[in-house]
């Protein structure tokens, strides 16, 4: 087994997470959720398309990972939509299937917040903004991720809710009926979601202690199966994720 | 439509204290030409609107200390981090924000572009916490079709907008080569519009552009040749994000002590 | 995506009764290829939709009996006249109308294709008196900025739309070569989306095109290549109107007795 | 003087009314405004610039005039918009200077009708449909013209408002308080607006009547100085003319 770093362990978790067929949407910073698209693509998901932050590139494949979402290197893509019909169709509610977003916090439902620490009028952080993370209930479901897992960013309740994620309790119909957030990748573990909508600890990365996983997460994961170990990148996806990361972006 | 120095066109075309757009996305096609002559003629800036992702264009305006207000979705250096300027401004009270999101600003812009008041808004905003805090740009409509009440985002028509185009042509058309982001809508919802290029090309030479990647000189107040002039940040197809450059930013920009060397220094003449 | 022959793309995702939109403006790029398949195996359309211009691709749907209501800001032949079975279905009473216009049309569109329920309409359509007779598509809304009443246009989701485009490459992305009309707007708003294309090019060869220009894959379900397709109406950079062919089917048109030879023989078999 | 088709004097009157730098739009049957804003541009209106229809492009200067306004023959143009632009901008209010409509009728306040002859659920005459005529009022002016000055085309009172003109009455504001309709042109003759927003012949064309301009007429146009004659085209005027119209579309 060759080695790998935490990063491509969670390109390679998100990418098994894709289906054929898909439409992946993605913001800022697209490196990994780009990976995990173009790894899912070389192996079972031949007919995924993604569709990169601002640029509006459908599925483009420079021949090295790009560390921002708006630049020249994403160009050319097969096609590009202008942003503003990203934006429009991300209203429609069936365009998209999945988004893929994080936060400066994330809570136990799986509500996203890029907005503020403390109150919003006087924030203890100011984040940048939240972006197009409201569209996050539009899409069919959310792969949230983040790499910082800590109990400032896993929290039980965001501060602010930028975007949304399950509704707390079991009582509420689900936003518009889509499934919402399904899969939370961090550098120590897997999370999905209890049938209330709250996190619950799927696997926990190699090298990683399940206790580790709970001090490292601000609030106390729902009940579930015991988790097992992420299962590690393959020689396979190990050497496809590299052939288009010859810089190692994901390795830093 | 005129080509003018930076100086000219924005002492033409933008009143101060009054309502800016800045346009480029993330890391490209910030209009820093524009927004240095802003920063060196210390011009007061009533509201900045900027585009879905605004970078230095937004943050160097506020380290300037001229922005009383924002309404921006997002201001960040995307992989190099928050925006230094921005974040303190907003965490000491400084700065006031209209939280908008991505979504709202578009629609917000498109129908300042055609003349419609305001916009329902489209399912996912109502689940945050964003409208109830920003009554300005945020109300409660009841559907007439549905009977049922849900949020609206007042439309937008910035009364400038500074963007970064590649190419204008000599008659004032621009072009946009890749990406327009919500560069070009933009333009369409600005009283003002004023563009600085990375190229001038004779007159009909942008014939055979798309409809949907270029403006008409009826659009376009004054254009400004300013090659180079969106570093640090990129222009795609031409040059990419100088990193070194915008950490110096950051560096200055995180440091109050130094950040007026670093104005006097960058905005003592051209663009960077 | 599928490439598909018409009549296969047609019986998969059309169905019989539901809504239906035809893009095409004027007297260019009507997706007749298609329009044919319907006419040819008499499936009724519920409720059909054009661009803010249709031609013979409404008209022929009307002759052949098999729209119950249209929603439509103009059908006609431009400078060659009224549009035949248009006038008499309307004057009979044989044809529902939903009157609408142009910039109600269009924002409508827009709104389908955002999750947005209504727009309100901008200034102008209030001194009309087309809102009054069309309660279906038009009511009061309160703007809750200003407390003014004003009308409001319902969005508008087409179940299928028809369109005809320039190329397709192998994996479906398509191109619209010079004009996009409303018909890339439209496609934006529809559940489902069938494109007849003049020509099919290798995966990637449309990478080159400007974003406003193309409509990506996963946004059409059927490519049916039909080169001339658009016949009699023109495709802009690759044949002009056939102005005898339309005038035929006006003649053909205006006369019930002639109607039902003409359709036989042009509905026979392939495009014209 | 040269002989002149009755069409090309429509194109001279209206090109002369035109002023440098003005933004027009145009809709269906574009031969005429567009012969007309050429000519301007040609002459005295350098910086006008005019939209042709459906296809959004700008100022195109086709070698021969086009019979549709959405052809290939129109391009290539200097630049063209996306209709739904076009149409965006067309609600803005400030985007555009002049509007070039016509209608199957057009009343003595300038409103026009594409819709119906008779009530609207039982036409006697189902016109085309409106397409972009409500915006009428929202650009600074308008031009209306007409080839059928007949009882029936000039009315008092169209059956039904698809195209907004000026309100009746000197009580009401004009809407928006632009300036609205500001000139009709038809085969016999000029008219202009009283300032209670009424109809008034302005010139009547060389070799017609004024009392046939009355017979055509379906209302009782009003008061006004008296009307001279439509000047003629100029034979520069008639050249350049016909320098775009080597078919001679102006004068079938």
């Amino acid at each position: 087994m060759s080695e790998w770093s935490i990063t491509e362990l969670m390109a390679v978790v998100m990418a098994r997470e894709f289906r054929d067929g898909e439409i992946v949407v993605m913001g800022a910073v697209p490196a990994l959720p780009m990976a995990a698209c173009r790894l899912a693509r070389a192996t079972h998901a031949p007919r995924l398309e993604f569709i990169v932050g601002g640029s509006g590139t459908v599925s483009p494949e420079p021949p090295s990972l790009p560390l921002g979402s708006c630049g020249g290197d994403l160009a050319p893509a097969a096609t590009t939509l202008p942003l503003p019909d990203v934006v429009l169709l991300e209203g429609r509610g069936d365009a998209f299937d999945v988004f893929c977003a994080g936060g400066l916090q994330i809570d136990a439902h799986g509500n996203c917040n890029l907005i503020c620490v403390g109150s919003w009028d006087r924030p203890k952080l100011r984040g940048p903004g939240t972006v197009g993370l409201p569209f996050l209930p539009n899409t069919r479901r959310s792969i949230l991720y983040t790499q910082s897992h800590s109990p400032r960013t896993l929290v039980e309740r965001v501060d602010f809710v930028s975007g949304p994620g399950h509704p707390a309790g079991p009582d509420e119909a689900r936003p518009y009926r889509k499934e919402g957030p399904s899969l939370v990748v961090t550098p120590l573990a897997t999370f999905d979601f209890s049938s209330e909508g709250r996190m619950r600890i799927r696997t926990v990365h190699p090298g990683v202690r399940h206790d580790e996983v709970l001090a490292a997460t601000g609030f106390e994961p729902a009940p579930g199966p015991e988790p097992g170990e992420t299962p590690p990148p393959t020689d396979e996806e190990l050497a496809i994720l590299r052939s288009f990361d010859p810089a190692g972006i994901l390795r830093r | 439509m005129r080509v003018l120095e930076a100086e000219a066109a924005v002492a033409e075309y933008y009143t101060p204290g009054s309502t800016l757009g800045v346009g480029g996305m993330q890391l490209a096609a910030a209009p820093m030409t524009l927004v240095w002559e802003v920063v060196r003629r210390r011009i007061p800036v009533g509201r900045l609107v900027t585009s879905p992702s605004a970078s230095i264009q937004a943050d160097l305006l506020i380290a300037a200390g001229l922005v009383s207000e924002i309404l921006s979705p997002y201001v960040g250096f995307e992989y190099l981090g928050l925006a230094p300027a921005y974040r303190r401004a907003v965490e000491s009270g400084d700065l006031r924000v209209l939280e908008i999101d991505e979504g709202s600003l578009t629609h917000a812009l498109w129908a300042g572009g055609g003349g419609i008041p305001f916009v329902p808004a489209p399912p996912g905003l109502d689940l945050t916490d964003i409208p109830e805090v920003d009554p300005e740009m945020f109300r409660r409509v009841t559907d007439p079709f549905t009977g049922e009440e849900r949020w609206a985002v007042a439309s937008l028509r910035p009364d400038t907008v500074f963007l970064a185009c590649a190419v204008a042509d000599e008659a004032g058309n621009v072009a946009f080569d890749r990406f327009p982001y919500t560069d070009r809508l933009m333009a369409l919802a600005a009283r003002r519009v004023v563009v600085q290029v990375e190229e001038l090309v004779p007159a009909g030479a942008l014939s055979d552009r798309a409809p949907g990647a270029t403006l008409p000189a009826f659009l376009v107040d004054a254009v400004v040749l300013a090659p180079g002039g969106c570093r640090p940040t990129g222009f795609p197809g031409r040059y990419a994000p100088d990193d070194e450059a915008l950490g110096a930013y950051l560096a200055a920009a995180r440091d109050p002590e130094r950040l007026a060397g670093y104005l006097a220094e960058h905005g003592g003449g051209g663009e960077r």
